[in-house]
């Protein structure tokens, strides 16, 4: 087809499918007045039975824990799928022109958020369960604090400070984790991710069981993703700088 | 509820601005108010949890993997 | 407003797929699929609001607040991993892509068809 | 005892963190020991939980949480014979591929081991799931990692727009699937498959239902090719490295279609119960014969011997979607078996595809024309031939046996024009193997064919392969090739399989005992005694037809151009146009295949208008 014919042809049928798409959403109950039965229950249940006060937590952590663990795995195979395909095996000679920022001011600021934002991610994945929050987006800060180590610095810190090897191992070793809790379930009480642990009180650190356990191993799974993610397209970023070679 | 209409608004614009910015880094800006939008859309539907979700993903991944991409595809290509 | 939101992400929808149907650029088209995906997330979340509902975190609240669904925003957050994923494996193809071909314009990539 | 269906995930995902962690520091031949040792293992578990699954399958509730105050809170697994022997054929297929890739491809980095067994705790999670988002999660999974695999060897511009498509087309299948999701939830308020069930039965499907239920369908059948869906699929097949498209092909597009079964009987089929049940049955079978037809008709039409197996697994697929739209247990029976015969020969055909790249050097029909005579290339001769001849459905094997279940059981539901047209698009997809056969290893036809779509290109489509590749490749890399044979042929040999598989079928498709095991932990009624099933002369004869037919087309294909003139240049003139069309469909350009994606969309959204209003 020319460009022309398939835009010509998507008009139309974008025009079926808004048409489609309006039809069903209108046979849904109008907005805000929602009262399904799934929803509803779990938040009814949610706390008395998990001892967790936030019940997005206790659902992405247990009752659909085995989504979540799916969602650790995509997250996981992503970071291997980018570094297969980036194969970013080069050496990044020692050069100078390789930091993002020479501004004593940008330095300054951005070594000063280092230490915020770390401790901000290390909150928000502690007490996922208690209040907003939770693994995933504990890790994403902690790896926002690596990203800010190479704008207050140098690529090569950044680098030093991130070794691929170890972030490796954190990063397989949190996936793990979350398998052997699974694993650990199964044997204890037959099934898959069941609870093993006391669920102490709702509302403190001390609670929830082994949602705990998962919660922090997605921590370290998702900020080593998140950073060696990153690696791999600083990498690729890195390249463009004049008087980097590539090796291949 | 006039909160609502609003951020939802919001977000119905800028979502139709960054299909329309043709020029990637000027997508990547206009990207990044989308995200916000969002993080304030779900916020006011009670979604906290995603609403920080959005947030580290839209103000921090999102722009860094793209920009990487942006500048290493700028550079005139010799043929392979 | 009773469907204002779902006609909301039903726009995001077609848009983004307009996005990705037209786009000439395929770090463009990964944004324009972020946008598709966030019409999903609106969907969601609209779905299980509930008028006056708080969020359903239980600190500090009595036990019989009305609260909205909170299995609709535990998928949500599923849905942005994805987005993320999706994003950064399109771009590391296009990285390589504009390495082999020097273009990142799918109409341009053809070779295979003539 | 413990459960084994989680395991069927966990161990992978274990097996891949743990290479992900050690990998690195190990030799490259410890790595291959603990992925294969691992599938292999997987493959066990899978066996064992299909033997545990017959009759009353097995139900395992994730993190305990089963049906509380009347509701399942939880995710379950819902394993029955059809979707475990399922499982078992993605094992089976993941072993072989990592044997072959230990002899073929030894030198590759730990990222491909750690990449394919995720690939294959998605396949595995992808088939076993009871719950409709569970089973997005799981396809998501599946599909990143296929992504991630599909662009193995980056050396042509034209593995990185095979991959990128591959990438984009399917996220876009995935967003219709969520919007479904999301649609269903809205109206049920749950997500497990019985669940939904139980909540639509007794009301009219209407615009929310109906439009929901085409948009699951829009994205599984994304990911397994049907037509329109189908674009990308031949060249994103045609350009992963052998391997790693012998599981593509071999099963997972065939997941797709199966997960559309699922959805389909074990949720949305009581609202859909009477004359929706013939409206639906009309969709699919018309889907599926589109996708025969097309997926024949491109094969045979296709020179380089990768992008023929990319349109074989189209075309195939049809027929296995035939199978399911049906509807009746024998036919899901017979599919399911055709499934896991056939995954057999399209695995070993990929597999042989891969070597005959590496050893002769190209991957085009006509440029390979008589390369592969000689002594030395016979074993590799016979391989591709006799997995072209199980691909004809050979009387007696195990892709006939499959077939026969079909085709006997399309009249009884008022389709009897349905096995000609699934006869006519198996002889002509073996034909173009037994063709490509004969022009290879023998040298026969002309080394030129106007009709065929060829590169001329001496790069093989999947980028060239190293000398040392080459040089290391020995005749050890065509056993688990010759394996999957082995069982492919050995399946119709099994006692009493088919009669254990229309069992299974039809507990398949009876809802209502499916949501009475989930939702009230009832055990379904074990079938008294297994049917006695045997083929009859009508299955002989379609094993005849379409495996002369084959033969016949092969040789047409090589030496039509030998015909009278008069004959052939009025049989081009025929051809022509149509020709010239639907190659021109495939156009290659991911704006395209969208833009047909969501053109197919709407015509089955339509399509369910019309049925259900």
């Amino acid at each position: 087809m020319s460009r022309r014919q398939r835009l010509t042809l998507f008009s139309v049928v974008a025009l079926g499918l808004s048409g489609f798409v309006l039809w069903a959403m209108t046979d849904l109950r109008s907005f805000g007045d929602y009262a399904g039965t799934y929803g509803v229950l779990l938040n009814k249940v949610g706390v008395s039975e998990r001892h967790a006060s936030n019940v997005v937590g206790a659902i992405v952590f247990d009752f659909r824990g085995f989504d979540t663990l799916g969602e650790e795995f995509i997250l996981f195979s992503s970071v291997m799928g980018v570094a297969f395909i980036l194969r970013s095996s080069l050496k990044i000679k020692d050069q100078r022109p390789l930091d993002a920022v020479s501004n004593d001011a940008t330095r300054t600021v951005g070594g000063l958020m280092v230490p915020i934002v770390l401790i901000m991610g290390l909150w928000l994945a502690a007490y996922g369960y208690v209040t907003p929050g939770g693994g995933f987006q504990g890790g994403v800060a902690i790896a926002s604090a690596a990203v800010l180590v190479w704008t207050a610095t140098s690529y090569r810190a950044f680098a030093r400070l991130t070794p691929a090897p170890t972030l490796d191992a954190i990063e397989g070793a949190g996936a793990a984790a979350y398998v052997v809790v699974g694993l650990v379930g199964l044997g204890l009480d037959g099934a898959f991710l069941a609870n093993f642990l006391p669920l102490g009180t709702a509302g403190t650190l001390a609670s929830a069981g082994s949602i705990g356990l998962l919660n922090w191993a997605s921590a370290f799974e998702v900020a080593a993703a998140n950073i060696l993610l990153y690696r791999e397209f600083f990498q690729e970023y890195v390249q463009t700088f004049p008087g980097v070679r590539e090796e291949r | 509820m006039i909160l609502q209409l609003i951020s939802f608004t919001a977000v119905m614009v800028l979502g139709v601005l960054v299909v329309l910015s043709f020029d990637p880094l000027r997508q990547v800006m206009v990207n990044g108010v989308f995200g916000l939008s969002l993080v304030v859309l779900f916020v006011v539907l009670q979604a906290p949890d995603v609403g920080l979700s959005e947030l580290v993903v839209g103000t921090v991944a999102f722009p860094l993997v793209l920009l990487a991409t942006i500048a290493r595809t700028k550079e005139t290509q010799r043929p392979k | 407003m009773a469907y204002y939101p779902f006609v909301v992400a039903a726009v995001l929808f077609i848009v983004g797929l307009y996005g990705v149907v037209s786009s000439r650029n395929y770090i463009h088209l990964a944004v324009c699929l972020t946008v598709m995906q966030s019409s999903t997330y609106l969907t969601l979340l609209a779905i299980g609001y509930v008028h006056g509902g708080t969020a359903p975190i239980y600190v500090g609240f009595p036990k019989h607040t009305r609260a909205v669904d909170p299995v609709v925003q535990a998928l949500t957050l599923t849905d942005v991993v994805v987005s993320v994923v999706v994003l950064a494996l399109i771009l590391a193809l296009t990285i390589q892509a504009h390495k082999r071909a020097g273009t990142v314009d799918p109409d341009k990539m053809t070779e295979m068809h003539g | 005892m413990l459960d084994l269906p989680p395991l069927t995930v966990a161990a992978p995902l274990a097996a891949a963190a743990l290479l992900a962690v050690l990998g690195s520091h190990l030799p490259r031949h410890v790595v291959y020991l603990v992925a294969t040792a691992t599938a292999l293992g997987t493959t066990g578990i899978e066996f064992a939980q299909l033997i545990g699954s017959w009759p009353d399958g097995i139900v395992h509730w994730f993190g305990n949480w089963s049906v509380q105050h009347h509701f399942p809170v939880g995710i379950a697994f819902t394993v029955d014979p059809i979707n475990a022997s399922l499982a078992c054929v993605v094992g089976v297929l993941m072993v072989a591929a990592l044997v072959y890739s230990w002899l073929a491809i030894p030198q590759v980095s730990h990222l491909y081991h750690v990449l394919m067994l995720v690939f294959l705790a998605g396949m595995s999670g992808f088939a076993l799931s009871g719950d409709l988002f569970n089973l997005f999660v799981f396809f998501e999974l599946m599909s990143v990692t296929g992504y991630g695999l599909c662009a193995f060897r980056q050396t042509s511009s034209s593995v990185l727009q095979g991959s990128l498509n591959f990438a984009i087309v399917n996220t876009v299948g995935a967003f219709f699937i969520l919007l479904g999701i999301a649609l269903i939830y809205g109206r049920t308020g749950a997500l497990n498959l019985a669940e939904i069930a139980r909540s639509l039965s007794g009301h009219r499907p209407d615009g929310l239902v109906v439009v929901a239920f085409v948009f699951i369908m829009v994205g599984f059948l994304t990911k397994a090719g049907a037509v329109p869906f189908h674009f990308w699929l031949s060249d994103a097949y045609a350009v992963a490295a052998a391997p790693v498209g012998a599981l593509y092909a071999g099963i997972m597009s065939d997941l797709g279609y199966h997960a559309i079964a699922t959805v389909y009987s074990d949720a949305f089929a009581p609202t859909f119960a009477g004359t929706a049940t013939a409206a639906f049955r009309d969709v699919l079978i018309t889907v599926g014969v589109l996708t025969v037809v097309v997926g024949a008709v491109m094969c045979f039409l296709e020179a380089d011997i990768k992008r023929q197996l990319a349109f074989l697994v189209i075309s195939h697929g049809g027929i296995f979607l035939c199978g399911i739209g049906l509807l009746t247990g024998q036919a899901l029976a017979g599919s399911t078996l055709y499934v896991a015969a056939d995954a057999m020969m399209k695995g070993a055909l990929f597999l042989a595809a891969g070597y005959v790249v590496v050893v002769l050097g190209a991957s085009d029909e006509l440029l390979l024309r008589g390369r592969g005579r000689g002594r030395s290339h016979l074993p590799i001769a016979a391989v591709f031939t006799v997995a072209a001849l199980g691909l004809a459905a050979l009387p007696g094997f195990g892709t006939w046996l499959s077939a026969s279940l079909i085709e006997s059981s399309a009249s009884s539901v008022g389709f009897g024009w349905l096995p000609p047209v699934l006869a006519a698009g198996t002889a002509l997809t073996a034909a173009t193997i037994l063709r490509t056969a004969g022009r290879v290893f023998l040298g026969w036809g002309p080394a030129h064919d106007p009709l065929l779509t060829s590169s001329q290109a001496d790069e093989p489509t999947e980028g060239e392969p190293s000398e040392e590749e080459r040089h290391r490749l020995t005749l050890w890399a065509l056993v688990p090739t010759t394996a999957l044979l082995v069982i492919g042929f050995g399946l119709s040999f099994a006692p009493e399989l088919a009669n254990y598989a229309i069992s299974a079928g039809r507990t398949f498709l009876d809802t209502g005992s499916y949501v009475d095991e989930i939702l009230r932990g009832a055990h379904p009624v074990a079938p008294a005694r297994l049917p006695g099933y045997a083929p009859d002369a009508g299955a002989w004869a379609y094993g005849a037809a379409t495996t002369g037919g084959a033969i016949v087309l092969g040789l047409v294909g090589l030496y039509w151009q030998s015909l009278p003139a008069r004959i052939h240049r009025r049989l081009i003139a025929m051809i022509e146009g149509p020709i010239v069309f639907v190659k021109a469909l495939h156009s290659g350009r991911v704006g395209d295949m969208v833009t047909w994606l969501a053109a197919g969309a709407v015509a089955l959204c339509a399509a369910g208008a019309l049925a259900f209003r």
